[in-house]
């Protein structure tokens, strides 16, 4: 049963970012950024409590950590995962990480290195970080707060950061089956992989977008899942255990003036 | 999520013909209570990755062992294995003879999905004629020639610890965990045998440090007290050298190794504690000085 | 034997277009001290390799560095490294960008002195567009083709530490020792600064594990107080967030970088820690929250 | 200036495996076995304090600790070196190991595994452990308490575990440039690999031995050091060092009989 209760989108992005975790069982939940971590948060608090997180350092804990300024509170602790151990674990294939690249291409391909020229960028950022070795070796979600051309962008990317399912890519010795995107969720929609050839689909609208919205801000064209419908609402339950996740309301930061999560005729893109 | 399980149902899991690698090295910390419950089963035509100590003799006393993949077997106080040595010296077992570094190696390849790294240990020696291995050229302008060592993948890893809760997460106290996280990495399955199982664990930052694997990579949690005696569990107690050497004279002994399981091991985990003076002596056995 | 020396003899051994790295990761445990003493001094033409923090921005904005071997560039608290990024916009620097994973994949080949050690990572992106780097097929049935990645061998290393003594022997404290090990074993040379130096450590077991890397790896050991700031160096003190934003102020103001030099770094390190509020007010910045 | 006093072969022995490590400077010192053990201890209390030891376990230690039960002793430790560590140690060849293997050739090429048919082996021994990685990686000194022929063999090892000076076992490609045989310490003489080609020769002779006793009890040729004299008494000062670092006289055990350091003309071998 649904509750019916007020929500912001960055809460309805939450419930999205949570739904990508489903079902994963015992792996590594990182969910990058507020919202991607307190999407990986929810889900082990309720539908996938196998999730392993950490305390966005190096320790293990078995109780999501509440972001931002703790207070008193003292995690218990339940293993350790240095950055060293990460990539046992990256390697190893025991992970699943949401992360916001600035571009991210048709066949999922993403990029956090340099907007433009490769010699002289026109923006250089943080360079590839573990985009390289994230991407081929386990399940990996996108987030892209602000949904359009510029992050969605056509052709490829402009420094393949992370690999996608382009063919161009692969030769017939590599190991690409050891790679997969679930899903990508902007503050427009929630997308996956799923259809011929892996190519992009649009799963669900949140409440007030059309598909016609999303594909204008869209750099290539996307697909409708058949069963595409809304994106679930945040029930009561899991509105609270978010504010109990987020006790300083920084997901309210997170996306330009926190629109609410059902858009009004006056919040307009 | 509760991952207890017992001996019987750990070992339940085994087929005939897997490939199975255990945590420890030589006498220290082996996941005893354990092989003495695949010595009590049927299963057989094992391959047998280790750090070899007891286990690796005990399985090949059995006939269990089809094939076994080492670097050594030692019982270290004693430097030959005396069943080992027995079965090896009468052709019964395989070998897949390697370097200690080499044997981590290709652990290590298993655990990171990569078919093989590449090592100089091994080159020059006979370790390359008797096993089929394969080297490489440096794509790069050195053009050096290292050895490729194969991925050690295993079916079912077994570790003993010191400490563990029912979710998997574990604790190795003794000052060196030794590959017990490799072997863990390296295998399809892990189940683990604890001194002291948990529900949960629940550390400081400095304790948690002693976690040297992680829970997903752990299909089961055996309570097993002195689990692994013979051999030793530091900090908890030591070898037990006059049971060591009980063990080696059964190589020794007509119908020894018969002798030996009717003793030690056919009467369950309960009667071998008897045997061996109850928990209380065994936890007080002395560490070793090096 | 007396391995200490001042951050002036650590950084006269330095020599135009050597290859330096360090330790750390990205604003978290940089040798900045150390960083400080190469900006006051004439050295240039330098390849850097590093996790990098605000050492990478300060060196590029100096005009020291020929090649930039990364992962990342980033001051965490503030994504963007302000001088990496003025400088590589202005196609100033040449650049080896590597994944996370590769970059610590190549200094563990330069420890164990191999040419490359192979990895997926990489493959199927432009990192193996943009740089000199080969794969290489498995030589087992498989076929499998990786990425061979290169030794990152480095001419020099510089790492910062909690605590260390004379001789060399080292600790690191915080919970996380980062990647600081390989640095050290990439290296010809290591040189170490480090909070607090005695004359011998002496260790129980479970302190000893905060060792991780060997006195035979370390030349020289400078003793550094509030050495990393403005990073942070756990569990001693926080970054300094209000530093960083002058910092990064300074990339966009007219001679920023000038007037950063002469308000923090031509002084000398008595001076940049008057000009930081002095070594109690340093030491007592809150660690960050996650 | 040398102090004339009793001594026992052991003790001659300790001060022989010591200089293997002279000038060896920051290392990791280990000597498997009381006599090897001992002289690396010694090297280290005397002329090369640079050297590094472990507890024999996985603790540094600057102080080398005494051989045999310890009583109230407790080790201060400098740092860690667990068996996962000593493979970066080895790797990087940053070791100097003094082992005694069952069979030595002319080559260096050492044997620990087996004696006879490989499939059908005469004798199974530890197997190769680590000998074929040490042996390429770093230097090694090898400690032979009965020298015989069965330990130096004619023609090769039965099973070649420790990598030697025998061009037939090196490709072009392979680096034989990071590897080292110092000296070979036995009950008879000291040894090197300083002849042509890294032949074997004797460096000095034991008080009382012959080169024609040790010719005659060595599978191979030997060649005689230019400079071959008697091997260095312990001084007084090294016994007492020496006493100290093995304070219940474990060496004693270490030889049939203990036999004393300068022979009798009833100490046949």
């Amino acid at each position: 049963m649904t509750t019916h209760c007020e929500f912001t989108l960055a809460e309805l992005m939450i419930v999205a970012a949570s739904e990508a975790f489903r079902g994963d069982g015992e792996i590594l939940a990182s969910g990058l950024g507020i919202i991607p971590r307190l999407g990986a948060s929810l889900a082990k608090m309720t539908h996938t409590p196998e999730l392993m997180m950490t305390d966005s350092e190096c320790l293990l804990v078995e109780e999501p950590i509440p972001v931002g300024p703790r207070g008193d509170y003292e995690p218990k602790y339940s293993g350790y995962m240095s950055f060293e151990r990460v990539f046992e674990c990256v390697w190893g294939g025991k992970r699943h990480a949401m992360i916001g690249p600035t571009q991210i291409d048709r066949f999922g391909q993403t990029n956090l290195s340099i907007v433009g020229d490769y010699d002289k960028p026109k923006v250089a950022m943080l360079g590839v970080r573990g985009l390289p070795g994230n991407s081929i070796n386990h399940i990996n979600s996108l987030f892209v707060p602000n949904h359009n051309t510029r992050a969605f962008v056509a052709g490829e990317v402009d420094m393949v950061s992370g690999v996608g399912y382009n063919p161009a890519r692969w030769s017939e010795h590599m190991r690409q089956d050891l790679m997969e995107i679930r899903h990508i969720v902007t503050n427009l929609c929630v997308m996956d992989f799923e259809g011929p050839d892996h190519a992009i689909r649009v799963r669900s609208l949140h409440p007030g977008v059309t598909f016609e919205e999303v594909q204008a801000n869209t750099g290539f064209e996307l697909l409708k899942a058949p069963d595409m419908g809304e994106t679930a609402h945040p029930t009561a339950e899991q509105l609270a255990i978010i504010a109990r996740l987020d006790p300083h309301n920084l997901r309210a930061r997170q996306l330009k003036d926190n629109p609410p999560g059902i858009r009004t005729a006056s919040t307009d893109q | 999520m509760n991952k207890q399980m017992t001996t019987a149902e750990a070992v339940a899991q085994l087929r005939d013909g897997m490939t199975i690698g255990f945590g420890g090295w030589g006498p220290r910390r082996k996941p005893m209570a354990i092989v003495r419950e695949i010595l009590r089963s049927d299963v057989k035509d094992l391959t047998v990755v280790a750090y070899g100590g007891p286990e690796v003799g005990m399985l090949c006393a059995a006939g269990k062992v089809k094939k076994l993949i080492f670097g050594f077997a030692t019982l270290d106080a004693i430097p030959l294995e005396p069943w080992f040595r027995k079965v090896r010296q009468a052709g019964e077992i395989e070998v897949m003879e390697l370097d200690e570094g080499m044997f981590q190696w290709g652990l290590r390849a298993a655990g990171m999905r990569v078919p093989f790294l590449p090592t100089r240990c091994g080159l020059a020696t006979d370790v390359l004629k008797y096993n089929d291995l394969r080297t490489i050229r440096s794509p790069y302008d050195d053009g050096e020639e290292l050895l490729a060592m194969p991925a050690l993948n295993l079916d079912m890893a077994f570790v003993h610890v010191n400490k563990a809760d029912t979710l998997g997460n574990t604790l190795i106290t003794g000052s060196d965990p030794y590959f017990d996280h490799l072997v863990a990495r390296a295998a399809e399955r892990c189940i683990v045998s604890a001194e002291e199982v948990v529900e949960r664990l629940e550390l400081d930052r400095d304790t948690a440090r002693l976690n040297t694997f992680e829970r997903y990579l752990v299909q089961g949690v055996v309570h097993a007290p002195k689990g692994a005696h013979p051999t030793m569990c530091a900090p908890n107690y030591g070898w037990d050298l006059s049971h060591l050497k009980r063990y080696v004279a059964s190589a020794s002994d007509d119908n020894g190794w018969q002798v030996y399981m009717d003793e030690f091991v056919n009467g369950g985990e309960d009667a071998y504690q008897a045997a061996n003076g109850g928990v209380a002596a065994m936890g007080s056995l002395p560490l070793p000085t090096f």
